[in-house]
Formats: C-alpha cells, structure tokens, sequence
C-alpha cells in the first residue's frame, strides 16, 4: 500500500487535482456545492471503470485507440437486446459485456499472435466497430428503456446511483488485480521486459491478450451504464473523443507510456480531473471547443514534467 | 546474439500465405456487396436515375424521413432512386467526392442536401457543366451561386429558430433566464437555428444565461446541461438545436429534479411528439420532411422532362414550420416524422 | 617506426556512484594507472578477464568515454577526445564486437554514412560506389557496394566495417573478439586482411580469448587484472598456463569444485533433435547429479539447442523426454512448473527485470507455486526473496532495491536466486559467468556444483573451455548446429581435445 | 523480406481493385473519373508522402488529422481578412511546421512514444481548429485560392500536379541527398547513426516537421477544392493515410519504404473508395473495409522487428 500511495503521490496527479479544485472553488461560481460534487462524481463514475481497462493496456506498452468505440457498440447492443428484443436484464448486461470480451480477443489476437502494433490494430478495428454499430443500428436512438434495465445504475442509495458503486467496486477489484495479483505483476513483468517474462514461465501471451479482453469487457461495461445513465442508446456515444479522454486520463494519472508502471489510483485522480475541468469550463460557460486544446495541453504540461523529473532524478 | 538460423522460418511463411488468403478473400467481399450493390441499383428499367446525396441517415429521423419522401416520390414518377450519404457529420469531403462520383456515373438528376454551404459549390459548377439538374434541399447553399442549382426546398433554419425565441419569450412572460444545447460544432443548420433563437429573443427580458454544444449526442448534452444547472439554479427556460438531444437533456434535468422548465426544441420528429404528448416539453418547431422531399423531386422531374423552365422556378421554396404544442396534438401527430 | 604510434600512460578510471560522481578514495579502481602503447604495424593484443577493464581502456581509447586521470600520445602528441567522432577523426577506429552497420542500407552507403559525397548537396552515386568498390578491392574482397548489407555474410559484413573505419585513414583499428561469429575459414581471410594492414603501418589493437589466435597474429600480449596492467610479453612462444595465470591470479584447478556425483536415472533426453532445416539430428542426455557441458562456437546452434529444449524456440524434428514424459511442442510456462530451469547468456534482456526489484525478480519463476490462489501476500514474498538473496550471498541494500541498480555479480546470483526459488530438477545455463568478476565466477561454480550434488541435472553451455573442463562430468562439442562428439573421459576433456573436434574440417591451428 | 510481401499484396491489391472497378463500374474507366480518383487521392497521398518519412524512422504521425484542420483555418482566416493569398497559405503552412517540430521536440528530446505525443499534439490542433472561428467552417475564398483546388495546367488538374510535386520532394529528400540516406539509416539502426555523430535529434525534428508541412499542404489543398474550411475536416483522412503507407509497402518495422509507393498506395485507397461510391456502397462499410485493409496488410508484410521481441 505504502509504494501504491508513494508512486501516485510522486505522479502529482493528486497535487493537480487539489490545486484544480482550489481553483474551482476560489474562481468558479457555485463550483464549491455537494451538488456540485455529487454531478462530478456522477460523471466521472463511468470512465473510472473504462480507465482501469486502459491503464492494464498501457502496462503491457501497448494502446488501446478502439475503447471509445466498443462504448458505442455496447450502447447499441443494449439498447436492441432490452428494447427492441426485450430480454430480460442480467441476460443484457451479460451479453453487452461478452460482446466487448469478444472484441477485446480479437484485437488481442491479433496484436499478440499476428503481430500487428496495437495502435494500427486497434485504430482498424476502432473504425470497423463505429461503422458496425451504425449499420446495425441504422442510426435509430433507442430510448425509454425498460425500468428493470435502468435500475441497474439508476437505484438512488444515499444520494448516488448505483452506477458510482459498481464504479467503485469495480475499481477496488482492479486495483487489487493490478497491485496484489499474480496476473497484475505477470502484467507489469510483460510490460518491462516481455522477453524476460516469457522465458521466466509466465503466461506472456495469455496476459497479453487477456489485457485487451479485460479492456473491452470494462469499456462494454462502460458503455452500458452510460446508456442506462442517458436512458437512450446510440452508436454514435462514447468515440475518439472518450477514447481520448481516458488515454489522458491514466497518462495524467502516472501510467508510464513505456509499460510496466500504472497506478489504479492514479488513473482514478486522472478521471476526476478531466471531469473537473469539463465541469469548470460548463460552469463558466465559456466555450467548449476550448476544451480539446486545454486537455491536450494538461496531458502535454503532465508528460514534460514526469519526464523533466525523472531526469533530475 | 548472431544465430546462425535464419529468424524461424516456418511460422513466418504460413503466416504470410495466411495473409494472401486473407486479402483475396477481402477483395472477393468487395467485388460481391459491389456486384450486390449496383444490380440492386441498376434493375427496374426506368426513364432514368435520381440521386439524392445526404450527410447520413443515421441518428437522424428527419434525413430518414426526408430520404423516403424523396425514394417514394422518384419511384412513383418511374425513375430509380440512388441514395448515397457520406456517413459522418463532418465528411464535407466525402460527400463532395460522392457528387464527382454520381456525375462520371452521368445520374438524371441529383437532390442534393449539403453538409456544407460552401464546400459544394465548385461540384455544383461541374454538374450544370455535365448538365446534371440539381435541387438542393434542407440546408442552404452560400449566397451569390443560384445559378448553379434549380431550386432549394427547405425549412429556413433561422426562422425556426427565431419562432422559437418568439414562443420562449412568451411563454415566460417576457422575464427570465435561459440554457441552450447547441448542436455539434460547424454545423450549419444547428448553428442558425441558434442565431435565430437569439435573434427571437432580441428586446425581450429573457436572457441566455449558459451555451454549450450537445454534439447531437444525448450523454454530452446530458452532461453538459447537469454542468450548466449547477451554474444557474434558477433557469426557466431551455433551448435545443434538435429533438435528438432531448433525451439526455430530460434525463439532466430530471436528476437535478428540476420541473416546470419550458423546452423548445426543433424538428418535430416523433420522439418530441410523444414527449410533448406526455407534457416533458413544451413545443417543437416542426419541419416537414415529406413536403421538402415531394416538391424537391416534383421541380426536379419537371426540369428533367422539359416540362418547365429551370429559371421560372423561385430560388427558394419555404416549406414553412409550424409550433407543435400540446394545443395542436391531433395535428402534429398527423404531420410528425 | 621506433617512436611508438600510440602511448596510453598511466589512464585511471574511477568507480561511480549511482549518482554519476566519481568515488576517488575508493581502493576499488575501474582502471588503476594502466599504460599500454603502441607501435606502427603491430599486433598488441589484449587480454583479461572479462571485467577486467580492456573494453573501459579501450573506450577511453576511442573516445567513447573519457579518462579520470594519465595521459594520451598519439604520434609524440599528447591527445584528448571528446567524442568517439573526434577520435575517429585522429585516425583511430573501433570496430565492435556486435556490428555497427545499418541492415537496410547497401554496402557504399554504410560506409559513407555520415559522409556521404554530394555535387551541389546532392548524393553522387556514381563516386559513392566508385570509391566503396576501390576501397572493398584494395582490401582485396571484391563486394558488391550495391548489395544490402543485410544480404551478406557476418564475415563479408566485418570486411565492410574494416573498410569504413579505414576510409576515415586510420593509424589505429581496435578490434574487439571481432572473430566470435566467424568461421575457421573466414577467420584465415580476416587474419590476412591484419597481415596487409599491418604491412601499411596501421597498429591493431586485438581483443581476444583464444590462445590459439593470439599466435596467429599476435605480436605482444598485455595482460590486465581487476584494472591493473599485468604485464606485456612478446606472443613468440608465450606459454598458456602463463597468461592465464596473469589473468586469473591463481592457477585454475582449485577455481572448480567437484562434489557432485552423477547418478544412472536419465533426467533429460533429447532424441534426433533437427535444430535447423539444414542440420543434421542430434541426440544427448542428461543425468540427474550430472553436469553436462556444451562446447562449440558461437553460431554453433549452442544457445539455439537450449532454447528448443526449452520450448523458447520451434522444434522442426525429434523429441526431447523429460522426466519420462514426451515434452515436444511445451511452452516455457510448463516447463518451469514442471521443474525446467533456463538462465540466458543475456542477462540484462532476457534474464532480468531490471526495473524490477530483487524480490520480483526472484519470486518471478515461483510465483505459480507461491501464490496459488493468484493472490500475493507481500510478507510472504519478501520471506521467500530475502531466503534466497541470504542463500545466495547477493550484496544489496534491501531486497527492494531495483536489480538495474547491482553489480554484473550480483544480477546473475539474483537470476540464479530466482531459478532457485523455483525449485527446479533440471537446469539449462548458458554462459553462466559472462560479464562476472573472477571471485563472483568461482563462487557461482560452487553454486552449480550444489545443485548438482541435490541430485538435479545441468547442461552448460560456456565459452571458457577451462570452466567446461573444469565443472562437467561430460562434455559434448558443437557444431553447425549438431553434435560431433562426446567426451567422456577425463584424460580427452582438455582445451587441445575439444579444439580439436570443433575446428575439424577446418585446418589444425598452430598450438 | 516483410517488404517484398508488401510489395506483393500491394501489387495484388492494386490489380485486383481495378480488375474490380472496370469489371462492375462502366464509368470507372472514363478519363474524367480517372482524373476525380487522382484528385480524391491527392490529400491521402500528400499526406502519406510525410507519413512515410515518419514510419520509416520508427515512428507514427496521428496529428496530421488535425493540421489538416487547423493549418488551412489559419491561412483561410486570414484570406477573409483579406491578406494576400500567398501570404496567408505561408502562414498556413509555417502553423503545419512549427507544430510538426513542436512533435519532433517531443519524441527526439523527451522520448516520449510518437504515438502519444502525435495524438495529443493532433487533439490540440484540432481544438485551436475550433477555437479559431468558434467551431463554425469558413468559406467563399479568392478565385485565385479555389482554383489551385479546382482548376487545371495544361489539361491537368493542380491538385495531381501538386500531388506530383510533393512526391518528387519526397523522393529527392530520401533517395538523392545525405539526409535521406541517414534517415533510412535511423530507421535501420540508431546506435550506428549517433555513433557517426550524426545529429540524430536534428534528423527526428527534420522528419516530423516535414510530416507537418506535407499535412498542412494537404489541408490547404483539400480547402482550396472545397472553397471551405470545416474545422474537424481532417478527421477522415488519418486512417486513409496510414492505409495508404501500409499498403504502399512502408515498412512499420522501419528503414524501408519509398514516397512514390507510398502515393501508389493512396491511389489505390483513393480508387477502392471511389468505386465503392460509385456503386453507392455506405461509407459506413467502406470504413470497415479500410479498417480491414490496413490490419492484414500490416500482418502480412511480416514485421520481423515485433516478431523479435516475442517469441513465436
């Protein structure tokens, strides 16, 4: 626990967050309110479990440019299976995250038996899953889905939806698979050195690929709960710009880009960050197409001075 | 390490026949939805063919309903219809390339919906050059270049959006505070409707207090508009440039429980019908996809068969909006799309 | 001619902390006032321990890193480089052990790399390969400058380098073991390439191992230990027990226990083994209690035959029994839960972690055991980790200090501590003390003697024929990638009887 | 040996799309819409003529999606300030350099992966793209400034002449001159080349500025054949691109691959998309198959280098 806390402290992923939300509350009107907190919270619920997916891919040195639109397909599977099929709900959620697993194996498949770079690999697929899922949906927003569904991650406890619960369950599990598993340190030792790994008798391949699995799978998950939060579903959520979001996100949490290192925790701060910003910039309406060029800049600000550091060091 | 073997040979090899395969059977794929496609195209002998050219149909009822308005009109005047759309919203250049391609395929006659007011106008100048009669639909072409297309057919954007702006005012007693969910950036239509909101509301005491963009998507319009109540606790009002975003921006509101806030929306679609039906909003400027569609077709065919003279047609047909309220239900759910 | 070409006069190179200062106090010196010269058309050859401090010295030489203290006289005039270019530019050349040329380029363009020659800023083709083909023939090889390097054989690619290195006008060529991939033939050719250089006034520097070269070419041997010049003696008639002695401080007998006792149970067997499409099959075994050398070339398929038992590398034919059970086609994962044990030549890319800490590393190749439920207790791992890194003796603050951060000595003892951890019957080491210091080797040969002696089998790949004599109750000889012998009896394991089989074919080098 | 099965599938691709395209489509094979191919290919390929320099360097440039955005907001903007054409395509171009170095800096001083540091530097182009006229697309530029889009030379279209032009740019750079002789030694190997003392960091700024230029040529190019600048134009073309590379027999192991396959290649993408259209194939699918292309093309032209690293 001591190093976790150590290495997510040295990222400074939690000194830019603190120094945000003193900005916020010191310059943003009615930035400082447990509303305001809760919508937060609310919003960054659902990348959290999307980020862990991206933090394991960016551990083994690969990326994974797809996730945002395995977030789509998920939507649109969704809402066919509990709208227009209607079948009942553990059914849905189980098949919408079997779909990204399925996904998830293609591209690991590919990137580990065929050998094909996983940034070509999955901006192809990325491509080939946005163009699927608007087939298959024809473009039509399916909308005022089935309550049974929306209870999933809409049921109030204590204020929040059920969603930020799962999100978090979610987290701790893969913090304890990434920190305190055999599969996370065969991870981190594939990401160093997959040679080393290899001819140590770990699992290399199988790590590899169950990566991406585990990747998809989450981003399906993802998906699916942003569906139910929006109660609609169409392909066109989620995107390169979520993909974006949540590669700032664990880079902005210390995720090294070189394999190896992640912090859960850290890819954690990264999402409330970038949640923090959007809600900033909302809040002061100013205008929104400033927002790629601030994101682009935090993550550009993050990487300079990790590295910058790392050479004092 | 130098071996004295060359890198595994076996693997690499069967591999790489794999690939072949792989490609062959790829450009197979092609060729047959190719084949598939264009017989689909090219059967039922008919006077000739009419393309429409659309942004996308996807996430959009009004361009599906536009494109059946314009595919049964065609067919009902014996001409076979092509529909091609250049997918994203943000493909200019492909639709462009698309209008090339339907010129070297010499069609009878193009509707076209341009994505992009400016980006056309040099392939306008190449169809009347291929002598390819053109009416543009739903979304303007730039000023100064009538001569290059028969007519535009469509409802005037900022019109809706100013009707809107009128009917805010009014039914916030003139006084009070408004958000607006823009569409996606650069986008045209959505950005006049908004103009026309604003202008709407010119004069009034109604003022807009938050304006972000929802890129037609519901889970950004969503989140954009939780943000934007937590800035103003105390709006009245809300403005969106499409019934697509309502969803999202109705789920905002409801988690914020907020209740009794005045949405306009445009388009008219069946979603807002209902929603109106069910009192979630409280009106839509509709447009009438199904008449933009008919006349499009009706003026074109009428060129096409020398019928009437391409200049004694008006440049520009209004199809006119209208509020649907919960006053004019019967109404709307007979016009909706 | 008598005025020495170069003088390299008591060169001191300090040890440095990990913050990159120089820790002058310290009694333990990379280079202690070493000095080395010189003349016009010699062969001074080189050798020591690895780790005794050649590469550092001849780095400074090149200057690829600088001196601490002495002085350098190139030509009467004292010299200081600061960078490998300016060196090269004062006419003096490193050719390395592993090739410094660009595949994908043809044979003129490496060569010119960097100087190309251009008309008006633009490449003249014509002249580049014109000059290339004069400089290729006037070696007397007759390459191709249009041939992608990558096409040509190691040997035809070590010409290249030579050729480089001489367009720049040498006076000096440092070549370090540039024979360790070539053939017996190709060796003669790059011997007679030397003769011809000589013959041009240009001073060799040779790194080498092998006794036998050393009387090919040699003209004076200097000897370094631990940092320290030995001495020089003419390479007429040197005796090898002598430089060895030099080398190693004491003679080698006593460096090599042998406690262990083979037993008659067969551990390992590998029947008709095809390494590659060409080769001939091969077939060994490996007893449990037994050390099992391997001797043959680098190229010889030595690494190659442990990868494939291994699983790290397709087997074309044969089988290989382990333990009674047919292992064809296992991966390593299985294997080393199956008790197999593989220790690499190349530590630092396929050993270790090294951004990893001792405890990971250990642990690595046991955790499936350790941790069956897939959870890791930390207590208990660092438990298992600092178990081994006592049995071991590795010098390390703590067990969490990063493997990167140790001594050559102490990374392999943590490879060795982390095979140990795994508990495994049977282990393959190939170039156990690569890159050890000599106290680091003796101790590791006492390691693998222990294991033996457990009753769990080795099979050894080494270089250094001595330790191969010394530690194996067997020895097979390598070569193109097959097995040409077996030696059994201690009376026929000498350097002379393995040299023997593994030049065969070849012409018997002078001893 | 990964590039001759390039070569091969490149080969097989090519034929097999026209055998395709004259077979089905009647007014493939028409002069006129020979030339839109050429045209409609003409940004890929000015495009893959930098990303070939890039790859071969081991490297990948995922900005050029938004220089192809912003670098012609900026020239077109200050057109309808009314500063002169040329002045303002420089401006527009300089932006595509300058951010094209601003990449090199990254990668070569801070070793940052290229693949993020492209990524992140394409994000905040495209959101100064937007910032820049509010998100809205510009058009109605200068006659002059459309025809270098839309008109022609001699009978032939600028934009294949352009085409032609950045290709032979990129040709003299890697075949004939001492940079591109060190630029595919990078590719090759690194160690050798900064132990030339070469000035390898100055080669990596070289290369993506050079990506850079190509990109914003590209921009500026498909904005003056629009008459329109949209401020998230370049989206499309990224894939396309690194297609057009791939396919070209542009090897992402490194060292090796030439501009003029890389251009073949954009033809190619440019012919399977046109007659995709033509046969009113949705873009939708076409995407797929893109997508489809690049993954088996990549696989198939075996990188030896990723074969290394794990074991097969």
């Amino acid at each position: 626990m001591r190093r976790i806390i150590q290495t997510t402290l040295k990222n400074g992923s939690v000194v830019i967050l603190v120094l945000l939300v003193l900005a916020g509350i010191v310059f943003v009107r009615n930035f400082a309110s447990i509303d305001n907190a809760a919508v937060i919270v609310r919003q960054s619920a659902i990348p959290a479990i999307a980020v862990l997916g991206m933090t394991m891919v960016l551990m083994t040195g690969g990326i994974d440019l797809s996730l945002g639109f395995v977030v789509g397909l998920a939507s649109t599977a969704t809402g066919f299976m509990a709208k227009v099929w209607d079948l009942p709900v553990d059914l849905t959620v189980a098949a919408t995250v079997l779909i990204g697993a399925l996904v998830g194996l293609v591209n690991g498949a590919i990137i580990q038996y065929m050998k094909v770079p996983s940034f070509i690999t999955t901006l192809g697929t990325g491509y080939i899953l946005y163009g699927i899922s608007q087939l298959v949906s024809a473009g039509n927003v399916i909308t005022r889905l089935p309550p049974s569904l929306l209870a999933v991650g809409r049921t109030n406890l204590l204020g929040l939806p059920t969603s930020v619960y799962i999100a978090v369950g979610i987290v701790a599990l893969g913090w304890f698979l990434i920190h305190r598993s055999v599969f996370g340190r065969a991870l981190s030792a594939f990401g160093f050195n997959s040679r080393a790994a290899f001819l140590s008798g770990l699992p290399t391949a199988r790590v590899n690929v169950l990566t991406y699995v585990l990747c998809s799978s989450l981003a399906a998950l993802a998906g699916l709960l942003l569906t139910i939060r929006v109660n609609a579903a169409q392909p066109n959520m989620g995107g390169g710009v979520f993909t974006f979001e949540i590669i700032t996100a664990a880079i902005v949490g210390g995720t090294s880009l070189f394999g190896g290192v992640g912090s859960v925790i850290g890819s954690l701060f990264g999402v409330l960050i970038i949640k923090v910003i959007e809600n900033c910039i909302n809040l002061m309406n100013i205008s929104y197409h400033l927002y790629l060029a601030v994101q682009g800049g935090i993550i550009l600000t993050v990487i300079v001075m990790d590295k910058i550091r790392s050479r004092a060091a | 390490m130098i071996s004295i073997t060359p890198k595994s040979p076996i693997p690499s090899i069967s591999l790489r026949n794999l690939s072949k395969v792989f490609a062959l059977a790829l450009i197979a794929g092609t060729t047959f939805t190719a084949v598939k496609q264009s017989t689909a195209a090219e059967s039922s002998a008919s006077k000739g063919t009419i393309a429409l050219s659309l942004k996308t149909i996807t996430n959009d009822d009004f361009q599906k309903a536009l494109a059946d308005a314009v595919k049964a009109k065609v067919e009902s005047m014996g001409y076979t219809f092509l529909l091609v759309t250049a997918g994203e919203q943000t493909a200019v250049s492909a639709q462009v390339n698309q209008v090339e391609d339907l010129i070297a395929k010499k069609v009878t006659g193009m509707v076209l919906n341009p994505m992009d007011g400016n980006a056309v106008v040099p392939v306008l100048g190449k169809a009347r050059d291929a002598g390819i009669p053109v009416v543009t639909v739903d979304s303007p072409v730039a000023k100064g270049h009538e001569d290059l297309y028969i007519t535009f057919v469509g409802t005037d954007n900022f019109n809706a959006g100013m009707q809107a702006g009128k009917q805010m005012v009014q039914s916030l007693a003139n006084k009070g505070k408004v958000l607006v969910v823009r569409g996606a950036n650069g986008s045209v239509a959505g950005d006049n409707r908004v103009d026309g909101f604003k202008k709407g509301l010119e004069g009034s005491g109604v003022t807009i207090v938050g304006e972000q963009p929802g890129n037609w998507t519901n889970s950004v319009a969503m989140q954009v508009t939780e943000n934007m109540l937590q800035a103003n606790k105390d709006v009245q009002g809300l403005f969106t440039a499409s019934d697509v975003m309502l969803d999202g921006i109705l789920e905002a509101l409801s988690d914020a429980n907020r209740k009794g806030i005045v949405i306009i929306s445009v388009d008219g679609s069946h979603k807002a019908v209902d929603l109106l039906a069910g009192g979630d909003i409280y009106g839509t400027m509709a447009q009438f996809p199904q008449k933009i569609g008919s006349i499009a077709v009706e003026k074109l065919v009428s060129v096409i068969e020398n019928k009437s003279a391409a200049n004694s047609i008006p440049k520009v047909i209004d199809s006119g909006t209208m509020l649907y309220s919960k006053d004019n239900l019967d109404e709307a759910k007979k016009q909706m799309f | 001619m008598d005025e020495p070409l170069l003088e390299m006069h008591e060169i001191t190179k300090y040890i440095y902390d990990s913050s990159g200062r120089p820790i002058r106090n310290s009694d333990v010196k990379i280079l202690d006032s070493v000095s080395f010269d010189l003349r016009r058309g010699e062969v001074h050859v080189l050798v020591g321990e690895n780790g005794a401090g050649k590469s550092t010295l001849m780095k400074i030489l090149g200057g690829i890193i600088p001196a601490d203290q002495g002085t350098i006289t190139l030509e009467g005039a004292a010299v200081g480089f600061a960078s490998a270019r300016e060196a090269r530019d004062r006419g003096i050349a490193f050719i390395h052990q592993e090739l410094n040329l660009c595949a994908n380029l043809d044979v003129a363009h490496n060569i010119f790399l960097g100087r190309e020659l251009t008309r008006g800023g633009v490449l003249d083709k014509k002249k580049l390969y014109a000059q290339a083909r004069a400089l290729l023939s006037s070696l007397g090889f007759e390459i191709d400058p249009m041939i992608m390097l990558g096409r040509l054989t190691t040997a035809h690619q070590q010409i290249v380098e030579i050729a480089k290195a001489l367009s720049y006008e040498s006076k000096i060529l440092i070549m370090d073991e540039p024979t360790a991939s070539l053939s017996k033939t190709e060796i003669d050719r790059l011997f007679s390439l030397m003769r011809t250089l000589q013959a041009r006034g240009i001073g060799i520097v040779y790194i080498s191992h092998r006794f036998e070269e050393l009387r090919q070419v040699g003209d004076r041997i200097s000897v370094l230990r631990d940092g320290r010049s030995i001495g020089t003696i003419p390479s007429q008639g040197f005796r090898e027990d002598e430089v060895i002695q030099m080398m190693v401080g004491r003679s080698i007998d006593d460096m090599y226990p042998h406690f262990h006792r083979p037993t008659d149970d067969t551990l390992l067997a590998v029947e008709n083994l095809r390494l590659l499409p060409g080769s001939a099959p091969l077939s060994l075994t490996v007893r449990r209690g037994e050390v099992v050398g391997i001797s043959g070339l680098v190229g010889s398929g030595r690494t190659e035959l442990l990868k494939t038992i291994f699983g790290a590398r397709r087997l074309l034919s044969g089988r290989i029994v382990y333990n009674g059970k047919k292992i064809n086609g296992w991966r390593p994962r299985r294997l080393v839960r199956a008790g197999m044990a593989y220790l690499s030549e190349d530590r630092k890319t396929e050993g270790l972690i090294t951004a990893m800490t001792i405890r990971e590393n250990v642990t690595l190749a046991s955790l499936f055991r350790l941790f069956r439920s897939g959870v890791i207790s930390q207590r208990k791992e660092s438990e298992a980790a600092r178990k081994r890194v006592q049995q071991l003796r590795i010098v390390a603050r703590s067990v969490e200090q990063t493997v990167g951060t140790l001594s050559g000595g102490n990374q392999q003892r943590t490879v060795f501590a982390k095979w140990r951890a795994a508990e495994p019957q049977l282990l393959l080491l190939d170039e156990p003390t690569r890159g050890i210091d000599v106290g680091a080797k003796s101790q590791i040969y006492k390691m693998i003697d222990e294991i033996a002696a457990q009753g769990l089998g080795v099979l050894m790949v080494s270089s250094e024929l001595p330790e191969l004599i010394g530690m194996s109750d067997r020895i097979y000889v390598m070569r193109a990638g097959t097995l040409v012998a077996e030696l059994t009896e201690r009376e026929v394991m000498t350097q002379a009887g393995i040299l023997a089989h593994i030049l065969k074919g070849a012409p018997q080098p002078v001893y | 040996m990964g590039q001759r099965v390039g070569r091969f599938l490149f080969s097989l691709l090519g034929v097999a799309a026209f055998a395709a395209a004259a077979l089905l489509v009647p007014h493939f094979l028409t002069p006129a819409n020979l030339l839109n191919v050429v045209r409609q290919s003409s940004i890929i390929g000015i495009g893959a003529v930098g990303m070939t320099m890039v790859i071969v360097i081991l490297g990948i440039d995922l900005s050029i999606a938004g220089l192809i955005a912003l670098c012609p907001m900026v020239s077109g903007l200050l057109m309808l300030q009314g500063v002169p054409i040329v002045i303002s395509i420089i401006a527009g171009i300089s932006v595509g350099i300058v951010m094209g170095l601003f990449n090199g800096l990254v990668v070569a001083k801070l070793d940052v992966p290229p693949f993020i540091t492209t990524l992140v530097v394409g994000q905040v182009s495209q959101g100064l793209a937007l910032i820049m006229n509010n998100g809205r697309s510009i058009g109605g530029f200068p006659a002059s400034y459309v025809r270098i889009g839309n008109g022609s030379f001699l009978g032939i279209p600028v934009s294949d002449l352009l085409l032609l032009v950045m290709m032979g740019i990129g040709i003299f750079i890697t075949q004939f001159t001492p940079t591109g002789n060190r630029i595919y030694a990078l590719g090759g190997n690194e160690t050798v080349v900064r132990q030339e003392g070469i000035n390898v960091d100055g080669l990596k700024l070289f290369v993506y500025a050079f990506s850079g230029f190509c990109a914003s040529v590209a921009g500026i190019l498909l904005s003056a054949q629009l008459d329109t600048v949209h401020p998230i134009q370049g989206d499309p073309y990224l894939l396309d691109t690194i297609a057009a590379c791939v396919i070209g027999g542009v090897s992402l192991a490194g060292g090796a691959g030439s501009a003029a396959m890389a251009v073949a290649g954009a033809l190619i993408i440019g012919s399977v998309r046109n007659v995709l259209d033509l046969l009113g194939v949705h873009p939708f699918s076409q995407n797929v198959l893109v997508g489809t292309i690049i993954i088996l093309v990549v696989f198939g032209s075996g990188l030896s280098r990723y074969r290394r690293t794990v074991p097969v």
